[in-house]
């Protein structure tokens, strides 16, 4: 198991006794892929969120190894892609690389550009860019910083079928760099290629885990369906 | 300065909080002596000698006042009530502040109703720009704003944060509109002066117990919109999970 | 320090290629102009050059609501407040860069309304310029401030366009108060009040450091 | 005469409808709430 990069511990979200998490515990390593599974509603992004430093938990720890603060070693990438329409492809990567206060931001944003192959249209608003575009623009708005670990919200939602098998591949590549992943997503397949473990959350509470050695897709898919059936 | 510390403060979330008990216990005695109180403060003012220049108006001195005070103590609770629920996610704190600023609309709403009134007894005329009056009404407007931007955004975390902030604009303010209303409020106004009606002999007792039952009829009325709020939140929680 | 300049560049950047909430801004003090024409027949233009300070500060508040609903408006397209949320450091920097981009928006569609006051109501404003200007750029700072504060706020709650007004101006009185009578003074050709300097500074000061430190609140999720 | 009456009625009219129907939504709430009935107060 490489070395501890998260850990939660206890993590309750509730507001007025609405309890969207209670006493979520994970753990993951350095590099580690981790799936979060669960039907719309079961707290998948709220735990997304607060692993992102955007939402604060109600009770128990959020705990990043020694290092950078939180929001410093974290990518983000949900639906929305965070880039504004009205500045050019380059100039949204320089804008994030100096919100982060990455040293050279134009030869971070050009780098940046050729890993997506947008390089082309490096100069173009991103006001004019196709859904599979943006896409993947807010893929290295997310990387501006090198972060270690990615967050990623049901980044498949809403695409067709071969930018999702594009994203897919791309986020293999990225898990290969190194980057950790955390996957929320009800798609099932696509958690089994890109995650070594996996939980099952419904209703805020985790119902299920998958370790490594048992992760396969049809192991998932069962977890799954059972894990569902457990709760009420 | 990293601005979400790991962990960020157990907020702990049970309805109602011990110190929402705690209040709720003080409430019927308080009812009590609040009902006593109300009789000695109405023969005290019924006895009182009639003011020789103002005539009888001068009485309006034992209520006009203290719903002013009522009004500030409210606006400051929940300023202070929404700094302490940021800092230390207290919703209960949250609760307060809501309870307190809708308590201290309705004290200010009859302060700026009864000074009106003084005014057109007094000199026939039903608004002077009167510099206390002024700035009541100044502060009747931003903690309006607060209710209504707690009734626009709903009950969730993020209401009570921003409410929160909101509530501290309006603390500011409260020392600023007097500072303004000072400079450039005495400018366009007759200067007859509303409030230090001379306290003859006499005429202490009543302007005592004015202030008395006010500010405890105040805490009572809070107290109990506390516990109003606090049933709220349980019936949202309630409906919208479900259960 | 650094993270302010980005996002000052960035709003800058992006308001000059739409232009549209200058233009929106501008239309809108013009309109408030010829509104007061209309609305005020009975006034010769002296009495009404008189009133002029009033006038142009009532046409500057209600123009800057929309320059800030705007602002913020432009920041939930694609979530991009959420991107700003995400950045680690101080948000009172991200504060800082927002009021800033407002302020130099805010303030040519101010000087633009100013010529357009002294064109319709026949004032001749060159004497007036410094200490208009200075009393002019204070009182926005004020508005700036509390209003980069309170717009995300108003903005997030879908009445925003009802909510920003009910929530600024009661806090703007101080700053109005201070302006109207410092511009009166520097329009009039008398030396600026100190009371009215001073106000407008104790004002700016206190909603600059509020808004400083309440802003990681009004961003976080 | 009439002013001064306005005044103190106005005031206590208020006060105490706002304090009735605080008292009639908390009684009202609570027992939707809470049907155990857990006490707090009166």
């Amino acid at each position: 198991m490489s070395a501890r990069l998260l850990s939660l511990q206890a993590v309750d979200k509730r507001y007025a006794s609405v309890t969207a998490l209670s006493g979520i515990e994970l753990e993951l390593g350095a590099g580690q892929g981790l799936a979060i599974l669960g039907p719309n509603g079961a707290g998948k992004s709220t735990l997304l969120r607060i692993m992102a430093g955007l939402a604060h938990p109600t009770g128990g720890k959020v705990q990043f190894a020694e290092g950078a603060p939180q929001r410093s070693r974290v990518g983000y990438l949900g639906h929305a892609t965070l880039l504004y329409p009205e500045l050019t492809a380059r100039e949204n990567l320089v804008f994030a690389g100096r919100l982060y206060g990455v040293e050279d931001p134009g030869a971070r944003a050009d780098q940046l550009l050729a890993d997506e192959g947008l390089s082309g249209v490096a100069n173009r608003r991103a006001r004019g860019f196709s859904r599979g575009m943006a896409q993947r623009l807010s893929i290295a708005r997310a990387r501006v910083h090198a972060p270690e670990l990615l967050l990623l919200d049901e980044p498949f939602t809403g695409l067709d079928e071969p930018s999702a098998q594009r994203l897919s591949l791309r986020l293999e590549g990225l898990a290969h760099e190194g980057h950790a992943l955390v996957l929320a997503t009800h798609e099932i397949d696509r958690a089994a290629r890109l995650a070594q473990t996996a939980l099952v959350l419904v209703e805020g509470m985790v119902k299920r885990r998958v370790n490594a050695e048992e992760m396969s897709e049809p192991f998932l898919r069962t977890a799954y369906a059972e894990a569902l059936e457990a709760s009420p | 300065m990293n601005s979400n510390p790991e962990g960020h403060g157990n907020a702990q979330a049970s309805i109602p909080s011990r110190l929402e008990s705690r209040a709720s216990r003080w409430r019927r005695p308080m009812g009590y002596l609040l009902a006593a109180l109300g009789a000695a403060y109405a023969w005290s003012v019924m006895s009182a000698p009639i003011d020789s220049t103002q005539g009888i108006i001068q009485k309006i001195l034992y209520i006009h006042p203290p719903l002013a005070y009522g009004a500030y103590l409210g606006f400051v609770i929940t300023g202070v009530g929404g700094v302490l629920f940021l800092a230390r996610q207290r919703e209960d704190l949250d609760r307060l502040a809501v309870a307190s600023a809708e308590v201290g609309v309705i004290f200010c709403t009859l302060m700026l109703v009864t000074g009106p009134i003084w005014a057109r007894g007094t000199w026939g005329v039903w608004w002077s720009w009167d510099a206390r009056l002024t700035v009541t009404l100044l502060l009747w407007f931003v903690y309006l704003a607060y209710l209504l931007l707690r009734s626009f955004s709903g009950s969730s975390p993020r209401t009570a944060r921003f409410a929160a902030i909101y509530g501290v604009v309006g603390l500011v303010l409260i020392p600023l509109n007097y500072y303004v209303i000072e400079i450039f409020g005495s400018r366009s106004m007759h200067p007859e002066n509303l409030e230090r009606g001379s306290l003859g002999d006499g005429m202490g007792l009543p302007f005592l117990l004015g202030n008395l039952t006010l500010a405890l009829a105040f805490f009572y009325l809070l107290i109990l919109r506390w516990e109003v709020e606090a049933q709220r939140r349980l019936d949202d929680a309630s409906t919208s999970s479900g259960a | 320090m650094n993270v302010a300049l980005a996002i000052l560049w960035k709003d800058l950047v992006s308001e000059w290629r739409s232009r549209d909430r200058v233009m929106a801004m501008l239309v809108f003090s013009i309109l408030v102009a010829v509104v007061f024409y209309f609305a005020l027949p009975m006034l010769r233009p002296e009495e009404l050059s008189a009133l002029a300070p009033g006038l142009l500060w009532t046409a500057y508040l209600f123009s800057a609501l929309l320059g800030l609903n705007r602002s913020f408006a432009l920041e939930l397209e694609n979530d991009a407040l959420a991107g700003l949320a995400l950045a680690p450091g101080n948000r009172g920097w991200i504060f800082l860069g927002k009021a800033a981009a407002n302020w130099v928006l805010i303030s040519i569609v101010q000087i633009l309304t100013a010529g357009v006051f002294a064109l319709f109501y026949g004032i001749d404003l060159v004497p007036a310029l410094p200490g208009l200007a200075t009393v002019v750029g204070l009182g926005t700072v004020g508005i700036c401030a509390a209003g980069t504060l309170l717009a995300p706020m108003a903005v997030r709650t879908g009445f925003r366009e009802v909510l920003l007004p009910v929530l600024l101006l009661p806090a703007l009185f101080p700053i109005l108060a201070g302006a109207v009578e410092g511009s009166g003074a520097a329009v009039a050709g008398r030396p600026i009040p100190f009371a009215a300097l001073q106000l407008l500074l104790v004002t700016d000061g206190i909603y600059l450091i509020v808004a400083f430190l309440g802003f990681d609140y009004v961003l976080d999720e | 005469m009439s002013y001064l009456l306005a005044a103190y009625g106005i005031t206590l009219i208020a006060l105490v409808s706002y304090g009735l129907a605080l008292s009639r939504e908390r009684a009202r709430l609570q027992a939707q709430n809470s049907p155990r009935g857990d006490e707090s107060g009166s």
